[in-house]
């Protein structure tokens, strides 16, 4: 059983960096396939319901697969991009894979909340559909994307203790392995308080940001 | 009341209690199968009596268990005893391994225990005197070759092997994966009796006889034999023999 | 208002003053309404919001359209720049197709039209300074030059206060003067106005038509305006169309369409404006005198054709010294004199009605007897 | 428009015809702004919306608030029913601080108040018949009497057709049209309006004012309204105050600001109401006669104190036959003609213009020399 | 290995019954969270910042704990709740414990869209708090709320994967036991289908739900 801070920090510093580099490539991909589902629906502005529906199928049948299988059924795909099949850039894989359809899907809600006249008004200034996308959508998406953000950083530390089991280590790592499995109940608490922590911090910055970036009222 | 719920953990030797069940089932014993994902649970549950007995672990596990969740569990009759390996793709002796190199054992506490001891067997590290199957990595007292040990879930850990330079092994998951499961560089025979699983039972069914006749029935059918020959071969022993 | 000259287009130097303008010569058209028609599906209904519209707005002219609440005055102007494609029928703007477009042609298209939105639909991520400047970020202009015009055009609307402060915090009136200015800042060819007055108060107003008037004098722009205040319509618009439910019932020069309406709803939309009856005297008629001092009520509607102003001398003549005007007056529509006068005079006058309509020289039929009432 | 007493309160008997009310006596306070300021935050300044403004508005009357885009009137109109609070000061509704109650207390003084928004504020999810009937359900009325008063009221409003529609499905006067009905739904003692009828066509808006001023006189409704158009104060409302950045710079009863405007921003307000001069004819004016077929060019202003319509025989007879009416005309307030007249006529008449004064019995100030044009 | 069809059938409808009351449970608890959190923000229609910030707390400690201690953590309270620690009704517990803070902060998210002049409107006529919850907040963030349920009603099949550690089996569970463990990938990708069909059909209606709802446009 571990004695020293030094698990703690470790285990927090690798949460850290799985989930933030993850969470990156979520926000990225998974912004830009919430785009595609929002945008190319029939009679949206892109307006290809073919590829619309593609894109939809592809994304729940990667929501569909439980974590812990994709984990596994990404494997190669997993050394394929980081070399490795284990530790902390080995699990931002399946983190990013599960966390962009995840954070697709919310985008998508908040996207889909924009005013059409406002829409239109960009179109009628001769904005083009990109203009639309850049001056638009997300601008006035922009604070429920980031409470969206917020959600799946969350639900993304929650993940990033199953991912422990690529050897990835990681707060809720350490929760399971010594906390949970060597039913260590103060190891367990210690985790999880820091757990907590992240998570309100976390919490905390994405509702004042979301509320710092909303014009609306 | 009329019939038993048996808590395993989802193994290979599934299909081997099937069996059994079928079997007392033709004798008109009523067994359900309660499958756990999990380690911990099935012993929650037995402690609150939703299942009769469960056999999932091994006497080291069973008397963490006991000591940290304050159950009152008593082992009745063993059950398999599995070997367990250390395995490389890479390297064909211990001596190969580099400096440096990654060693993947079981992320949980048992059988954590049971891959350091089995590496201190292999002479590549030393642990603190006395803890047995209790060492974990921060006993470590020596690692000559600054191996860095890296802590998989145990299904995971024959998934791993390309990734690493060693890896403690289940001989029942390498099959499975699809490797070689004789290819070990050292095995962890099957001597060590304490490694071998439990028919665990609340202390007041020690003697309950529906139990003790499933236990029975799956220890002298010939179809579980059978079974349990065909997925672990030579990997295993009956250790109520 | 050579502000907005200094402002928009640096180099277009000042027009003729705007009273020595000459009716134009009926010009090129630049949108043209081809049988448009445009069907809603709501509530299990079907609704036609358009029906069968065919005309012109000429290049250069300030049109209006005018017509009841839910006409469909803002579908047939967003057809103009394809936010609404007919369901049926054809749009030409400067005698293409918008629907023949693609993306890139339909955006440079929209860039030459600008559009004053009846909801306004400023982007509430931006503030007031970049709402404005986004038509001119889109079109890729340096930033330097998008906050020169932004800063000309903020003053032109006055708001210079409120620069860098988001819609939300902005009265009803600022956000249409946002509105208003955003349309403007990529100079358009031509601009769409969705009652872009109707949150101003007059004073504002009558600064914001006065700027249309003159960017489509300098600059040309033809101007399609809807708006529900006639009083618009009559100071700054060439033509006019009436919309009811769909269709167009009626056309033509405003000092025509306003001072001789032929269609019921435009004389519905006008009857505020032609001076109703006020209702402390239509209490008192009645249609018979009732005493020696009772007088008789006349109804003197001029309609302009004659482009005379109406001589009080030989009115007085025909209808006695005692005449008095009651009610109604006199407005000048592009140069000509019309409106309606409520005249009380002695009873005796009724059989100089004939006179009086040749001393004014208007129809006969343009006097009406309203009935009679005491001299209180 | 004896619909609505039908649709909202059937039992209440037809009121006295219009135009027989005389001027009430000043009436009791319903609501009572004292010393109210308001001070908002936007972007790095702070705008002083409101600004010391005490005055009473009396039980029973339509009040006009008017003034600038900006200069507070929604703000103000807001505190009534508290939707803003005011910064500093007090207001009063019924001699009550709402600020003192209670949840419940405050939601039943509400429902007291009707209020027409300037955005409408329509309920996206809710239909046209489900928005109008929302103050009924929240009240906890029984559907079937829910539905009966929306009928009558989606009559009343000339929406029938559009009972079962969402809003989003509405044009612009259709959706303000359903905030004036849901208003007006649940028989409100107090009716606040802001710019209530700015998106409706004249003839909508005349029906909406006749409405307003029924509910007024038939069930005693106190009605503040904000609107942009002068004419629909000069219609309905008994009182207006003239807001100017955020403080009251003008009250008075309507004909009083009206015809003799005391403040700046009144006149600029009612510059247009004032009949400015026409284009056509001030782009003519020159400051000397230039031949001998010039004519005198004349501003006469008609301020109502007097109580008299203008009498046209002592104008001819003064200033000469060939006098012509280029331009005004003359409106009745509260029954009292206000306005003004431009005339033209013979240049000699200039001598005349006191004797033109004593005749018409306004002051001699009233009438202003404009110039002098060529007769075309 | 399993050679019946009977395995699927079981396990789908082992999923069915978890999800489908675990879902039932968050949206109810979800959402009245969610009004709580916009509710009582400092500035909002309740105001009771203390209140507000402990809600908020409590939201973000269940959101910290990985689901795997969840679900071992509560067995006692799951044996109070439901009378046993194992099987489909033991499952329900832990997952409706995870799903409904999660589901309020996405419920949150749509609630706090509303446009403050419906409110306004809804006070002015005279509605009390509840009316504005009841008659604005409530049906004017439903599109988003649905969809926001369907969001978290995937979240949730992925989650019942886990349950197996209860004994209580579903798709998920069969995908871990068979394909995780036992490296039977034949019978993992048939459950997989079967995921990616319930996920499918989940997502669909929900979009189609949604939109229904949704007036807005
Ligand atoms: N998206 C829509 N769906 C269904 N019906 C619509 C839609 N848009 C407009 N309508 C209907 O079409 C008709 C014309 O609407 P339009 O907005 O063009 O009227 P308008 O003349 O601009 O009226 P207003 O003066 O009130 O703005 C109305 O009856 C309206 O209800
Ligand atoms: N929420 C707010 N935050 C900051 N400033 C505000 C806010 N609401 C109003 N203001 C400012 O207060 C002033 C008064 O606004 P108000 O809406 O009362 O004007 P108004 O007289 O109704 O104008 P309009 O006729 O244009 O509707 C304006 O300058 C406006 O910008
Ligand atoms: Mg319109
Ligand atoms: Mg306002």
């Amino acid at each position: 059983m571990p004695d020293s801070f030094d698990l703690y920090l470790t285990a927090a510093w690798q949460t850290l960096q799985m989930v933030s580099v993850s969470a990156l490539v979520s926000a990225i991909f998974g912004l830009a396939l919430a785009l595609l589902l929002v945008t190319t629906g029939p009679g949206d502005l892109y307006a290809r319901p073919w590829l619309n529906r593609v894109v939809g199928s592809v994304v729940n049948v990667f929501r569909s697969v439980p974590f812990i299988i994709l984990l596994v059924v990404l494997l190669p795909f997993t050394r394929l991009v980081v070399g490795s099949t284990i530790g902390v850039w080995a699990a931002v894989v399946p983190l990013s894979v599960a966390g962009i359809p995840f954070f697709a899907r919310i985008a998508e809600v908040s996207l889909r909340e924009v005013d059409r006249g406002l829409i239109e008004a960009v179109q009628a200034m001769g904005g083009r559909k990109r203009d639309v996308l850049w001056h638009v959508l997300l601008p006035e998406a922009l604070p429920g994307i980031v409470s969206g953000l917020t959600i799946t950083l969350v639900a993304m530390i929650g993940s990033s203790a199953m991912a422990g089991a690529v050897g990835a280590g990681g707060l809720g790592d350490v929760a399971i392995r010594y906390g949970y499995q060597r039913f260590d109940t103060q190891v367990m608490v210690s985790v999880l308080i820091g757990l907590v922590v992240l998570v309100s911090v976390v919490q905390t910055a994405g509702d004042v940001l979301a509320r710092r970036l909303n014009h609306r009222q | 009341p009329n019939g038993i719920k048996v808590g395993v953990s989802s193994t290979p030797q599934i299909e081997s209690l099937q069996i059994a069940v079928k079997e007392a089932k033709a004798q008109g014993l009523n067994v359900e199968l309660v499958e756990f994902s999990d380690w911990n649970t099935p012993n929650a549950a037995l402690a609150n009596g939703d299942i009769d007995v469960n056999y999932f672990q091994h006497i080291p596990f069973l008397e963490n268990a006991k000591k940290q969740g304050g159950y009152d569990f008593v082992p009745i009759a063993p059950g398999t005893i599995m070997k367990i390996g250390l395995y490389s793709h890479k390297w064909k002796s211990f001596a190969q391994i580099p400096v440096g190199g990654k060693v993947a054992i079981a992320g949980d506490p048992v059988n954590g225990g049971r891959g350091l001891l089995l590496l201190e067997k292999a002479g590549l590290i030393k642990l603190k005197p006395g803890l047995a199957y209790k060492a974990t990595i921060q006993d470590i007292v020596a690692n000559p070759r600054k191996l860095q040990i890296v802590q998989l879930e145990a299904s995971q850990l024959a998934r791993s092997l390309d990734d690493v330079d060693l890896a403690q092994g289940y001989p029942s998951f390498l099959k499975l994966a699809g490797d070689n499961p004789d290819n070990a560089l050292l095995f962890d025979g099957l001597e060590n009796r304490i490694y071998a699983l439990q028919w665990v039972v609340r202390k007041q069914d020690v003697n309950n006889a529906q139990i003790r006749r499933f236990i029975a029935i799956y220890q002298q059918s010939k179809q579980v034999r059978a079974s349990l020959d065909k997925v672990f071969g030579k990997l295993y022993a009956p250790a109520w023999l | 208002m050579n502000a907005l000259a200094e402002a928009i287009r640096p180099e277009v130097v000042q027009g003729p003053a705007l009273w020595q303008r000459e009716a134009e010569p009926a010009g090129e058209a630049l949108v043209s309404f081809r049988q448009v028609g445009r069907q809603f599906q709501a509530g299990g209904r079907s609704v036609q919001a358009l029906q069968e519209v065919s005309f012109d707005i000429r290049r250069g002219e300030i049109f209006g359209i005018i017509g009841r609440s839910g006409a469909g005055k803002s579908t047939l102007l967003r057809t103009i720049n394809r936010l609404e494609s007919p369901g049926s029928g054809q749009v030409l703007v400067a005698g293409k197709d918008l629907s023949g477009l693609n993306e890139a042609q339909l955006a440079q298209a929209r860039r030459g039209i600008g559009m004053i939105f009846q909801h306004f639909n400023l982007l509430s991520s931006r503030t007031v300074a970049q709402n404005i400047g986004l038509p001119l970020k889109i079109a890729g202009l340096p930033q330097a030059e998008i906050d020169a015009r932004v800063d000309s055009l903020l003053q032109l609307v006055g708001l210079e206060g409120k620069r860098d402060v988001y819609p939300s915090r902005l009265s009803g009136g600022q956000k249409q003067r946002v509105g208003i200015a955003r349309a403007l800042v990529h100079q358009p060819e031509l601009l769409l106005c969705d009652e872009a007055t109707s949150a101003l108060d007059p004073e504002t107003t009558q600064s914001i038509l006065a700027l249309l008037r003159d960017i489509n004098r300098q600059l040309k722009v033809t101007v399609v305006l809807i708006t529900h205040e006639m009083a618009v319509i009559r100071e700054v618009c060439d033509r006019v169309a009436v919309l009811e439910a769909g269709k167009v019932v009626e056309l033509g020069p405003v000092w025509q369409v306003f001072g001789a309406p032929q269609a019921d709803a435009t004389r519905a939309l006008l009857a505020s404006l032609n001076h109703e009856l006020p209702a402390d005297v239509a209490g008192r008629i009645v249609q018979e005198p009732a005493s020696a001092q009772s007088e008789l009520l006349l109804d003197v509607r001029l309609d302009g054709v004659s482009g005379q102003d109406p001589a009080l001398g030989p009115l007085v003549a025909a209808l006695g010294p005692a005449t008095r005007l009651l009610h109604g007056g006199v407005e000048r529509i592009q140069g000509r004199a019309q409106g309606r006068l409520v005249l009380a005079c002695a009873p005796q006058s009724r059989n100089r009605l004939g006179d009086l309509a040749r001393q004014l020289a208007i129809p006969a039929g343009n006097i009406r007897i309203l009935g009679y009432v005491d001299h209180a």
